[in-house]
């Protein structure tokens, strides 16, 4: 990561002071916050609360991608959006909320889709990425990217009550990546958007707030610290025992994304995502050729 | 839900092992609706042989799932892209996949990744 | 509870019609949400993101007490007040974010600190209290009003990477109350607070969406469906297993608020409350007579 | 940390029971700043009683507590107001609280109750 010199100001050790006096932070737990950048691809349930926790916190560098528009029927559960600001990119009316919030950080918008055209050259900016989607196909996308880039993805999906949460490629090269869990994508009839399913508010919001803790966590770890196996956090809000970890597969020597595929020709490079040799919305059971995920 | 100590058997004399399967992520829609199932299946196949999870995937298929659309939990007599096996918690590839032999008293739970944010 | 009559307006539908179309809500668990008076006691880490969702999904009624003002080292977990609100009372801040997310709840502010003297008047106007305060005198006090008021109490708390999450007296009468699980408070020299110890934002920003999870399935709950056996959730951000789900204690025949103790004249009542009889101060340990909690 | 079959002796041919100890809302920092510590306690105590709960607090105080403020964990030989104690994940109280008699295996957390917000 970037070493660069970072300094915090009066107001910065006043407004960081209760999360500065714990251990696992500290004033070289917040340099590492003030230096980190990071990147949160959708601004809807899952990167409200997200980009809101790590704005607080003090990320140095926050960029927020998504190309939609706020709507009355996001704001149960898209609580950094607000009735007043209905018909505006989310990533304007996301950064007015966060700005407000915290003045410090450097917001960065991308009031735009994320493509295999723009992909790369954004997440080159980054350190961390923060998976907060709500489809398969660029799910695929950015993990793609995020191995070729070297940065691990903080990924979390909710629908209806329920919800799943999984840090991947981290340490990047060491932890599987989300083609070694998922290698094959689900049938595009089996996948269900909230806007179908439906979604309770806290729900995601509760996930999105898990996104935030685990970016913490990485940003600020003691590098010395070993990481353990990769593990998947299932919530179900209805369910009997609400909160499951799952001790998950690790990284597959054969992996087409971050591993080293029997067929050289399969590997997945940064010259297939560039030339739009990799069709996700295909690959994912959608029209090919279209280039909107 | 304590583990039982000696598989039961059934009227016909055949072993039987008892086993708690539970649904995540809507899978429990296929299955009544209800997040977690007692079942006992027969601790071999029809083959004779130890019952295995490629043997419990089909057999869940043919009696708990009521539901008709059958190929949103399997497709080519294997569970689907999509949805992830865990035996006791852990991932079923950690544990052999279909081949795993289950043992009495195992929770083996289906998830179904979600994709909505 | 209140059975009166409401309507969804149009606009209502489209709002929240994502969460609407789960069967767990539906249109009648919308109505009840509509119906529902919530009372959040203190509007910090734990009651902003409880308020947020809380108005989000579309609670009828919602009070929020707080005597505090905004200050900067709030801000890294306290996500519904900004910058710009500094030196506002804390009340009044949120409630303009509330009223910004939806503006078709009901909002009452109390810019006051809850007492011995009020407590009784304001907890009468609500069904339900989220008890997101930061010391045990206080939630003594909010315990004994919600037994005496038979309303359920969702109770958090966090401290540096750590929370807690209870409900309390759930149903009335039938769940254990704050005293059933804890009768002695505990020696003040052994109470830490945020301040002195510090916190993690998303860390009381996850307990306190906790509580907005809780307090909507009780408001919406199917009352045919039992309530099993009152269970208290752990959460440690470094833990080996992040989640813990504890099996508790039930209701104590003995207990001095909702019960019937040996001796009759401990039993705490309405009138104990009003007339001073009960200094929650000192019972936890603080200089006797003061009335400030 | 599977549950051992078979309590151990130490070398004075005193039996020995495994269990696991666990720290947490603070407490831990009383305890060497560890979540979980793996113990093994005599069966038996001075008096020859098997081993319960309040046995298993003194004996905490006495060899795993490195920190001098003992009045943060105990008060008068008993747990503080204000830590509850869960055996197995379950609340000490529908266990018999101090006469619980520790078994092989057993997981003890000590959770001290939180105020902040
Ligand atoms: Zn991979
Ligand atoms: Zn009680």
């Amino acid at each position: 990561a970037n070493k660069s010199e970072v300094k915090l100001s009066l107001e910065e050790y006043k407004r960081y002071g209760r999360q500065m006096i714990l251990p696992e932070i500290g004033i070289e737990g917040q340099m590492s916050l003030k230096r980190s950048r990071v990147l949160i691809v959708g601004v809807g349930g899952l990167g409200c609360p997200a980009a809101a926790y790590l704005a607080g916190a003090g990320v140095g560098t926050l960029g927020v991608i998504d190309h939609d528009t706020v709507e009355n029927s996001n704001l149960h559960r898209q609580i950094i959006h607000s009735t007043s600001r209905v018909g505006a990119p989310k990533v304007v009316s996301a950064i007015t909320y966060l700005r407000d919030l915290n003045p410090h950080p450097n917001y960065v918008p991308h009031v735009e889709p994320l493509t295999t055209e723009n992909a790369l050259q954004i997440m080159a900016e980054y350190d961390l990425v923060l998976d907060c989607t709500d489809h398969p196909a660029i799910r695929y996308l950015i993990n793609d990217v995020a191995v070729v880039m070297n940065i691990p993805i903080v990924s979390a999906s909710a629908l209806r009550t329920d919800g799943q949460l999984i840090v991947l490629n981290n340490p990047p090269g060491v932890g599987p990546c989300y083609r070694c869990v998922w290698p094959r994508p689900p049938p595009a009839e089996s996948v269900v958007g909230c806007g179908e399913g439906g979604i309770l508010g806290p729900v995601v919001g509760l996930m999105g707030i898990m996104q935030a803790i685990e970016a913490i966590k990485i940003i600020t770890k003691n590098p010395a610290r070993d990481i353990g196996r990769t593990t998947m956090t299932l919530f179900a809000a209805y369910g009997a025992s609400p909160f499951r970890c799952l001790k998950m597969r690790g990284k597959k020597a054969g992996c087409v994304a971050c591993g080293s595929p029997e067929r050289v020709g399969e590997k997945i490079t940064r010259e297939g995502i560039e030339d739009g040799r990799m069709d996700y919305v295909a690959f994912c059971g959608g029209r090919a050729g279209m280039r909107e995920l | 839900m304590g583990e039982q100590q000696d598989p039961s058997a059934d009227e016909v004399g055949c072993k039987l092992i008892s086993l708690n399967i539970e649904f995540s992520g809507g899978l429990e829609m296929l299955f009544s609706n209800q997040r977690s199932h007692r079942i006992q299946i027969p601790v071999k196949d029809s083959s004779e042989q130890p019952a295995n999870v490629g043997f419990l995937v089909r057999h869940l298929c043919e009696n708990l799932m009521k539901d008709k659309r059958k190929d949103l939990f399997v497709l080519e007599d294997r569970i689907r892209p999509g949805i992830l096996v865990l035996i006791n918690d852990a991932d079923w590839e950690l544990e052999g996949e279909e081949e795993y032999l289950i043992q009495d008293g195992d929770t083996i739970l289906f998830v179904s990744t979600l994709h909505g944010g």
